[in-house]
């Protein structure tokens, strides 16, 4: 069923909120009073609210179904992380309120932080990166503070990444002002440390650090990952490790004794906080030792005499006197995703040391077993076992005259949502599968059912995939149409031609 | 384990369907060095419901809430009612609990929203269009620097005085990093027009704020035309964006690229966040504009829909030459945004705008009757500076021994900058007469 | 789609709660342990949370779309009752803690009291009755304590009842060791006049009182109400008005002022607490100076020396010395359904005095708008305006071999719920609409403008109609197999069987 | 008004369409005297979401609620831990914001539930059949008395001693009306066996509760026997339907209706409601049961499916032979029931009873040590009895006093029964030992 725009239902003299009369006060605003209204429409709260739940019932949730979207993580978001977030005492307080009226906040940073630090090995983490890519930032933003201070900063500006790497990664390093140079992938999906070798041969003093995901983007372990830490390190230059796949070997492995200097770890991936149909997350960035004093304001420091938590926020001489404090910056107004904090502080407590180790077990054995079950029918994309996903290519479609977007969009009349596809881009026509731990076995059975019955019609070359889904709430959208000519907003010429 | 669906049963079935002896076969790319056996050390154990709320329902406790009495802190984090119908409408499983809408076939939820809360911002601001959200005010505020530089090809930004310490720091941090100059005019109450004098050829942007973090409201357009004289871009930064139901929006006083924080709308405090980033910009530089856009299109039926659109600009598409590296945004916040900008229309809006601002009034007036008290802003919407003859961190510390958390000392945000006896303040809707009364006779006994 | 049944998913060892655990401790049970488990599946948490989001989704509800089914006022709840109705101050107190310590729970219940009392022109109101029908019973048994009282219940048994009454009517009469006499209806759709007056002739030593809706269960106002409140007064008898329509007539009339001596007011339905797929509800029930002192334990007062609020619990000889209380028993283990009552008060809070009137006004207002838009096509069932609902007969499917049933299932394709059908049983076919205040004038013309449609492919008889719905979860459910071969629970053989 | 959407323009318009001049015609019918004009006086006027969140926010804060110290109250409501995720499911609008479902096709999401609501009581009863709820555990005895009184067609019901007061008086009251005979002990600790001299050849059936309002668990069997030996029913009620994780059901016990209150399950204490009264029975009673039943059927494709049936038995079928008046249930409350067991499932149920059991059994002992305490119940689940030389009102206030509250007088429910010293407690997982020894110390104190 349609849903009509809020600029087609609402008016400018409807409201859906009941707020004192003003008192008709003359107006301080020094000539600046708004004169056209801002044109925004309202909904009684009827509604409003018929609209917004009619409209979510037109998207695909995990609370729905397994949502095995590679690289992503949907993991079940449980709720008591919510109730915990909406307790007045963390949700109704404000950053800049008197720091002795927010101790309790605080301590939930300082918790938190301890068990990001332990589940590391790190020394130190940053709390403050909004997102995944923000703490990518940070720690690259590190990275280069540290070259700063070496007085390298000018000549250290090559940046490795492997071609398999999210489009982040490439992205953050040279918004932090490096340049990036592309490690080739080894036929087993890793990276191919010849050509890692070749490019740190000679020269090295151009070389300001490497980016890598590990587990990496086509689900596989770096198993050279310690020789190549050590390799960039001789090449004076620092490891950045991308925590996104996390998940995988979280109470398994501690980053640090893989030799990373930074990494950055999704919340909202990792440790269950809700992805919100394109976030908030939160990115926080453990450091080593090396990098640990570049940590951006604001920095969490505890008073001796009385114990009590104190941010130092700006840069001002008095507070990092006497500290070897040398913060890189300032990367958002305020300290971080309080919001994401409490959640995944309660995620952690409720899972507790030993859960989490288990969490990273089941989801590697779930991506496993759909690995072992679908290897039969489609092609993947490597030998061996995978970690938490499992990546297959596109040969399985050779002379179907069908493409792994027409197997996404099959899923979706399975009832599905569809994996991640064309990425990691080392790999043709990948599909990227991701179920993560909180799935069934008997889930898992399903879901692999129906994609082994679209992938056996997609070899038959059925040509109805090409034009799936149809039973979803819309049919394939026009993408190109969308980008040609971009209708970004709604304007009143468009009511009217609708009319 | 509550969240761990497989049992042991399961997971044996599955290791031999895979053809594996236990889930150790799957790390053995772990150097050996670096594998663990047991739990990693020194954490807890899991641990029930009760135990985990009691634990953190302890720390809440500890802190005191913006609700327990007469609060006036601002300064680009604001304390407003938010309706309950709000809070219902994002915790939708449907919402709450998916991705990005990579698959527009079962997303239009979001991508309706998205459009809808793209629109809001437009109409909002007076500008053309706006992305999808940012991660909050001040990483908007530095995305735009940076897109303001992309845009005229330009290595410098001048930052008035009067943009939020924060903001300017993290413009600062974002762009030098980047060789990007960036010059920060020192803190004035009421000067944004000093930026006029800094247009030069090389000039990227000019970037100004009204109504500014000591609360000032500005007329932007002298400075507009002062940029564009120079080829160079006006950036226009709020912190609270209700202002916007009241005051003239910065599109209709030249400013190219607008961006601010939407927490005021449908997010509470929070601690700091997240909160919603908006970024806004004329039609001309949607190219550079960094993070998610939604656009309309059509289904193979021709039905209206909604997809991402123009991710040519994007990491995921452009990987190194990207107009930003942001991926996930703050898309439930810009959801709750836009929910609660829906409750309240223009009508609604212009209301509450006018409410705040006679609540800031109301504070101004009683404060300034005050000996001792000067007020620093002439101009105004719901926030206010002052001046007393005391420090400003011991005043409030007394004023909090009254039961009243009085606001923010201005060096809190600017050290050493001989600010150290100027007190930021705001008042919203959620500030009644009697604790405005409370605050003036607090303060009374304080500087007595 | 289909889900299973938790039987199906589940097993008796999965758990979706962590608890600690048990010391082990030799129980104390007198040798009752149970030795067999009880043989309930259990889900995990992302297992639960899945199961009953899907089966939410087959749902039709308010939050979706108009929601017309008479005489259950289906209006928008609102979500800040739910939001006060879980403070912890509200939702984590217990019925049987000391009194001091509940005092703001009383002051609640105090308030809302006020709130009724002044809506209704009435004395008293008692607070115990969880539901619409537990508050007819209260009247009734109020009634019955009155008779008992004046030494003539046992010759008082005749209770008149309108034929168009709700089923609950005579039920209640019945449980309350009434007899019913049924009123005939005029051809107005209102109580039969003449037909009263003539039961009402001769020797009335035997009659206790009437039941009457108003407005009627036709969406009528009953205008001699006030003739038939005399009537039965002079007849020994009392008045107990049926208060499910109340949302039509509050802030416009007063009970009070029509004669009544007890009406219920259902809270989940004037006053906007959520129906809940079938209660909780909520029945406090009105009373005149007449019967107030009947009302059911607990009875609240107010201590004179403090002020303090308290809660007399049971026939306590020492606490009900001094007043000139008669309470008739006791409905339920503690006092009502606090829940429902913080909700109502907010609601009321909200809306005020001026706007409870207005909702009367606009509850009317859209069901006139209703049967205006629709008389053309349909057959309203009487003449002139009607109250907050519109009643239609099925004389417009005359010989069209199309039944009322069929209009509903066909307007359940149509995207809607269905009105109420049926009922009430003296319209023939009746279909009663009623789509409360909480709907725009936009969401009405969509739904008559459905209902028009379906309406006329009715006259024309076609035959599609009787298979509907096609479009909903489920086609027609075969209720006779149902009650024929009645299978109330699941059991082991089901799966069983099912595999 | 936020909840009104016609705008003045739709009120015009609409009363054209209707032919109407203004909304007093529809009104017409009401007598002239009883017109009223003007909002009724002595009530507030409409108010903001604030304010009115405000006035309600600060009548809960003058409650003390169960969480704030050691809380021992029970007798017929039970502090327990409900997992987020319930009410989450609860607030679902497609569960919230809906009816009875009078239409199967689009109500199967409430349906499905019923059903399994309906399969857990009655596997937890041990019986064969339950409906759909009824409205708490004592409207529940109460219709059960009723059912028992027709299906024996018999008018004479015999409650014991150790039944909730309030329960029996509720039974009572009900009964009355219909001139059924009830018989209710004498308030008893340990003596529901009492009801087998009872038995007589008019009596339609002995109403027996274990564990008792006392806390006491008693073997139904001799009880059952006794009954049906004169061809009369057993009724058995519980308060606590945890206990039924831990405890011999009572359908094994021979039991024909079990009734109980089942706010233990996924319901807050609520200050006492609502709650949901659970009713189950023998398979041959089935057509005397009050209240909706759902059973499963299919649809015309075959599919299965559910619905309401045997509404013969009902109100809007029946009309004046209805087994019961009810109409609305406890539908939402039963919902919540149904998801916190499913997420409890058979192990977290027995391990939650496990809990409680050992929780009383800390109680029993850390207060039976003490100096003047006499254990009153020898067998129990989760609550105990005590008695000690002091009053106990006067004891509860001096506990309060400590901060603890300590649970019921047992006078406030059987006054003038010699229950004067005697207290009834519960424990609970959410209990803890810390608790449980400052009870015990407390205790110590106002004794010495």
């Amino acid at each position: 069923q349609k849903e009509e725009l809020i600029f087609d239902i609402g008016t400018t003299e409807t409201t859906g909120v009941d707020l004192p009369e003003p008192k008709g006060r003359k107006d301080r605003l020094g000539g600046l009073k708004r004169q056209d209204g801002t044109g925004l429409p309202g909904l009684s709260e009827p509604q409003a609210m018929r609209h917004y739940v009619r409209l979510s019932q037109k998207n695909y949730a995990i609370d729905l179904g397994l949502f095995p979207l590679g690289s992503c993580t949907m993991k079940h978001n449980p709720r008591l992380n919510e109730k915990v977030a909406r307790m007045p005492g963390f949700a109704d307080i404000h950053p800049l309120q008197p720091q002795q009226t927010v101790q309790g906040a605080m301590e939930v940073i300082e918790q938190l932080e301890d068990w990001l630090k332990k589940l590391t090995g790190m020394p130190a983490v940053a709390m403050s990166p909004k997102a995944g890519a923000h703490g990518e930032w940070c720690g690259m933003a590190a990275i280069r503070a540290a070259l700063i201070d070496r007085g390298e900063v000018e000549t250290r500006t090559r940046v490795l990444v492997p071609a398999s790497a999210h489009g982040t990664n490439p992205a953050t390093a040279v918004q932090c002002g490096f340049k990036v140079q592309e490690i080739a992938a080894a036929t087993d999906g890793r990276v191919d440390l010849n050509d890692l070798k070749a490019k740190l041969e000679g020269d090295t003093s151009d070389v300001a650090g490497i980016m890598l995901t590990n587990p990496n983007t086509c689900g596989l372990f770096e198993r050279d990952i310690k020789e190549i830490a050590d390799l960039i390190h001789e090449a004076g230059g620092y490891f950045y490790c991308d925590g996104a796949n996390f998940n995988a070997i979280v109470g398994r492995v501690r980053p640090r004794d893989l030799g990373v200097d930074a990494m950055h770890i999704n919340l909202h991936k990792t440790f269950s906080t809700p992805h919100g149909g394109g976030g908030p997350g939160a990115g926080p960035t453990v450091l080593s030792e090396r990098l640990a004093k570049y940590a951006p304001y604001p920095v969490m420091t505890v008073d001796k005499r009385d114990g009590d938590y104190k941010l130092i926020y700006v840069d001002d001489e008095a507070e990092l006197a006497g500290t070897d404090l040398k913060p890189l910056g300032r990367m958002c107004a305020f300290h971080g995703q309080m919001g994401m904090f409490t959640r995944a502080l309660t995620y952690m407590l409720s899972h507790g040391a030993d859960g989490l180790k288990q969490v990273a077990e089941d989801a590697v054995l779930n991506a496993n077993y759909i690995q072992a079950r679908l290897k039969s029918v489609m092609s993947p994309a490597f030998e061996g076992y995978c970690m938490h996903e499992a990546l297959f290519s596109d040969a399985f479609l050779k002379d179907s005259g069908i493409e792994t977007v027409d197997i996404a969009k099959g899923m979706i009349d399975e009832g599905y949502h569809p994996m991640t596809v064309y990425f990691p881009l080392v790999v043709h026509g990948a599909m990227l599968i991701e179920p993560t731990e909180t799935e069934s076995k008997a889930e898992l059975d399903r879901f692999c059912d129906s994609l082994e019955s679209v992938a056996i019609k997609a070899k038959s070359g059925d040509e109805a995939l090409k034009s799936a889904p149809y039973l979803a709430p819309m049919r394939r959208l026009d993408e190109t149409l969308a980008a040609r000519k971009p209708v970004l907003r709604w304007t009143s010429e468009m009511s009217q031609t609708a009319q | 384990m509550r969240y761990l669906p497989l049992t042991p049963e399961d997971r044996a079935q599955m290791l031999q369907t895979i053809g594996a002896k236990s889930v150790d076969d799957f790390y053995q790319d772990v150097p050996e060095s670096a594998r663990l056996t047991g739990p990693i050390e020194g954490l807890p154990m899991h641990q029930g419901e009760l135990a985990v709320e009691r634990h953190m329902g302890a720390l809440a406790a500890k802190n005191r809430t913006a609700s327990e009495g007469p609060f006036f802190v601002g300064c680009g984090a604001y304390k407003h009612h938010v309706p309950a119908s709000v809070d219902h409408i994002i915790q939708r499983s449907e919402f709450l609990t998916t991705y990005t809408p990579y698959q527009p076939e079962i997303a239009q939820g979001t991508l309706q929203t998205v459009f809808e809360f793209q629109s809001q911002v437009a109409m909002l601001t007076g500008m053309e269009v706006a992305n999808a959200s940012m991660y909050d005010g001040s990483t908007a505020a530095s995305e735009a620097a940076l897109m303001a530089c992309r845009a005229t090809r330009r290595k410098k930004v001048i930052v008035s005085g009067g943009v939020h310490a924060h903001y300017a720091e993290t413009i600062r941090t974002a762009c030098e990093t980047q060789g990007i100059e960036v010059v920060i005019l020192p803190p004035a109450f009421d000067d944004e027009k000093a930026l006029i004098s800094y247009a030069e050829d090389d000039t990227a942007c000019l970037i100004a704020q009204s109504p500014n973090v000591f609360g000032t409201v500005t007329d932007l357009t002298p400075i507009a035309e002062a940029a564009h004289a120079k080829k160079a871009l006006l950036v226009s930064v709020f912190t609270e964006v209700v202002s916007l139901g009241l005051i003239t929006p910065p599109g209709e006083m030249g400013a190219d690229i607008v961006v601010g924080e939407g927490q005021s709308i449908g997010n509470p405090l929070g601690f700091g966040g997240p909160y919603v980033g908006l970024l806004a910009c004329r039609q001309k530089l949607v190219r550079q504009m960094p993070g998610r856009v939604c656009g309309q299109t059509v289904d193979a039926d021709g039905k209206r829909g909604f997809v991402l659109t123009l991710s040519t600009r994007e990491q995921h598409i452009r990987r190194d030459k990207a107009t930003s590296n942001i991926c996930t945004n703050a898309g439930l916040c810009a959801l709750a945004f836009t929910a609660h900008m829906t409750l309240l229309g223009d009508k609604g809006l212009s209301q509450l705008a006018t409410l705040n601002h006679e609540a800031a009034c109301d504070l101004a007036d009683a404060l300034d009757a005050i000996d001792g008290v000067t007020l620093k802003t002439e101009t105004f919407f719901n926030e206010i500076s002052f001046e007393t003859p005391m420090e400003a961190g011991a005043l409030l510390a007394a004023l909090d021994k009254k039961g009243v958390i009085g606001g923010v000392r201005a060096s809190r945000l600017f050290p050493r900058a001989g600010l150290d006896n100027v007190v930021i303040a705001a008042a919203t809707e959620c500030n009644t007469a009697e604790g405005i009364a409370a605050y003036a006779q607090a303060l009374k006994e304080v500087l007595a």
